[in-house]
């Protein structure tokens, strides 16, 4: 028990002092502006548009290997299941295509966006489940392969496409930004850590065995196969296996918080080209 | 990467579940692959060779002989690995009558890894993708003209590939 | 200021500790041990911010109780109140030092 | 279900340049599942290469072979529009077998 606060004290400890000024208003063009030029000029040697590959951008040993691997991925089974599925109409006839612009192809880039009707963030997935329901199919587990397998191959017509996440006029949509902002930076369970805590002051280093991801660019690759999974994962099985990592109790997938950071996340990535479906240690 | 979506239309599909022979799939060329058994090892996968803990004694079930280091043979691995489930692995050998190659991982539980046949016209080159267990020298071992030619190098591996 | 808060945490924690070991506990020591562990884990629960370490404890101190082991019991479900109380206290603190982070 | 192998064999040049995936779990035997109770080893024996007839390629498989395996090799004397079969056989009995047209 004590040893145990220790780590957690341990960890506070060494964390750095705040550089900056407390303000909890949001100016999001500004706040893409630092984001980006933070991870240009602490990685001026990785291309900006290679952030969107995760730890293969930081480490060259990491990188061959990945290399190797993405000759032959294999996510592509995800991605071929998910066009069958795609492409195979619901009992009422209709199909994903029918629920999205363009008929679903090439548009993951657009996602999340910020619903002015029910006033809150949607993302990809989200949006297959309520294309789903609406058309009198149950909902998909939003951790597992069905889901995974779909929006990998959504993510595979959107490849090298900019991502493209609009915050409309209306306050609601700055507070869902915000408040995934907030998400993004708060520090949880119980070894101290907030996602920036690895994903900002960290990327390229190592956290026991892994070579941490940049932030930036960090939501393009989703869905991803993970050699750790032996398996396909979403959005919202990544986010959980985060809090688990930091020792905290996982969110619902999709719950409101994960969907915002997503959004905030997703927004700082603006231009960065999706290149998902993604392969990850 | 562009083009795969559209091999599937080109693929023929034969799932054959239990107690099928290999033989019923035409595959007569292989000779001891020529009968199967469900729910265990095909007739002339050699399981002694597979199931044997150290390099000489899987090289001898494999091929009856033990190997010499030889800088002919091309091992390349990556000196960490990124996950050791999965540790991409390649070998190739400007070696003449090249007709095996052989990936043993040495601190495995079983140390064979793969085996491949090459026949002529078939060049000395092959990758693959192999699970560690943990730190290990990975030996690539090249048939030629009857001999066995070997190379060694260590692979780091910080995630073992045996957890799951 | 969340370092103090951490540390008087720990002090705590661990007097709690030493108390518990020094009498021979009974299912109601644990039953408001555990029901105190329980309110402050409910507490985190509230705030999004559970520490799996808290669940894991609360289970230890269940799995102790019906095994009739209440020093046992008590001790964990102790532990895991603790762990939830830092857990809130994180949150609260966070709640106005999250800002200090964001990149600017 | 879709196929369980995916193949891409490119000619150029007077070799052919053969790449396969194949979905396959692969257990190795040593690994416990979330009830503590081991997973039986399920791994491919064998997988064959087949061009106009001729065995050009054989992988012989043990349970060291990553989960989806993946193998890369060059054979002399095809062209381009000919078939190249793939078939495997693994510890429980079970096979699949395709054809793809080498491009």
């Amino acid at each position: 028990m004590l040893r145990k606060l220790l780590i957690a004290m341990a960890i506070v400890a060494g964390a750095a002092q705040p550089l900056f000024a407390a303000d909890a208003t949001s100016d999001p063009k500004a706040e893409f502006k630092a984001f980006r030029d933070y991870f240009t000029k602490r990685f001026p040697k990785v291309a900006l548009d290679d952030f969107v590959n995760g730890p293969y951008s930081m480490d060259e040993g990491l990188r061959k290997q990945w290399k190797a691997i993405d000759e032959f991925p294999p996510y592509e089974f995800a991605v071929e299941k998910g066009k069958e599925m795609f492409a195979t109409p619901f009992k009422n006839g209709k199909s994903y295509g029918d629920c999205f612009a363009n008929k679903g192809v090439g548009v993951r880039q657009t996602y999340p966006q910020f619903d002015l009707k029910s006033g809150q963030v949607i993302t990809l997935d989200m949006a297959l489940n309520q294309c789903r329901e609406a058309n009198g199919e149950k909902a998909f587990d939003y951790t597992k392969d069905d889901m995974a397998a779909l929006t990998a191959y959504m993510a595979f017509t959107s490849r090298g496409k900019a991502m493209d996440i609009k915050i409309p006029d209306d306050p609601r949509a700055l507070a869902a930004y915000t408040k995934g902002k907030q998400y993004f930076y708060t520090r949880r369970g119980q070894l101290n850590f907030s996602c920036a805590s690895c994903h900002v002051q960290n990327p390229g280093n190592h956290i026991r065995t892994e070579v941490l991801a940049p932030a930036l660019g960090i939501m393009n690759a989703m869905p991803i196969y993970r050699s750790a999974w032996g398996g396909m994962g979403t959005t919202s099985r990544r986010l959980r296996t985060c809090n688990s990592q930091v020792r905290g109790v996982p969110l619902k997938a999709e719950s409101e918080e994960y969907r915002n950071v997503e959004y905030y996340l997703s927004y700082m990535a603006n231009g960065l080209p999706i290149s998902g479906p993604g392969a990850r240690p | 990467m562009n083009e795969f979506l559209d091999v599937s239309g080109q693929t023929r599909r034969t799932i054959l579940k239990g107690a099928v022979g290999f033989a019923a799939l035409g595959l007569g060329a292989g000779g001891a692959l020529s009968t199967a058994h469900a729910a265990a090892d095909v007739k002339g996968w050699p399981e002694k060779a597979f199931t044997a803990k150290s390099e000489a004694d899987a090289l001898k079930a494999l091929y009856g002989k033990t190997g010499e280091a030889s800088d002919k043979v091309n091992l390349d691995a990556p000196e960490i690995a990124e996950n050791g489930a999965v540790v991409p692995i390649a070998v190739a050998s400007t070696l003449p009558n090249v007709t095996g190659i052989a990936i043993l991982v040495l601190e495995n539980p079983n140390t064979l890894a793969a085996a491949y046949k090459i026949p002529e016209g078939t060049e000395a080159s092959v990758a693959s993708r192999l699970k560690m267990a943990k730190t290990s020298k990975v030996m690539a071992v090249v048939e030629s003209g009857g001999k066995l030619f070997t190379a060694t190098k260590e692979v780091k591996v910080t995630v073992g590939g045996c957890g799951g | 200021m969340h370092m103090r808060t951490l540390i008087r945490i720990a002090v705590i924690a661990s007097a709690t500790g030493f108390a518990s070991a020094a009498f021979a506990a009974s299912a109601e020591d644990f039953k408001a041990a555990f029901d105190k562990a329980q309110a402050a884990d409910k507490q985190a629960a509230a705030l999004h911010n559970q520490w799996t370490t808290t669940e894991s404890e609360l289970k230890k101190a269940k799995a102790a109780a019906d095994a009739g082991k209440f020093d046992d019991a008590v001790k964990a479900a102790q532990e895991a109140e603790a762990l939830a109380n830092a857990s809130v206290a994180q949150s609260k603190e966070q709640e106005k030092l999250w800002p200090d982070a964001v990149v600017r | 279900m879709a196929s369980t192998i995916r193949v891409r064999a490119i000619a150029g040049g007077d070799s052919t340049q053969v790449q396969a995936l194949i979905s396959h779990p692969m257990d190795s035997g040593f690994v416990k599942d979330s009830k503590g109770e081991i997973i039986p080893a399920h791994h491919i024996d064998v997988v064959e290469f087949e061009h106009a007839g001729k065995v050009v390629f054989t992988c012989l498989w043990g349970p060291a072979v990553s989960k989806d395996p993946y193998v890369k090799f060059s054979f002399k004397g095809a062209k381009k529009g000919d078939d190249l079969k793939v078939s495997w056989v693994d510890n429980k009995g079970q096979t699949d077998s395709s054809v793809a047209k080498i491009g």
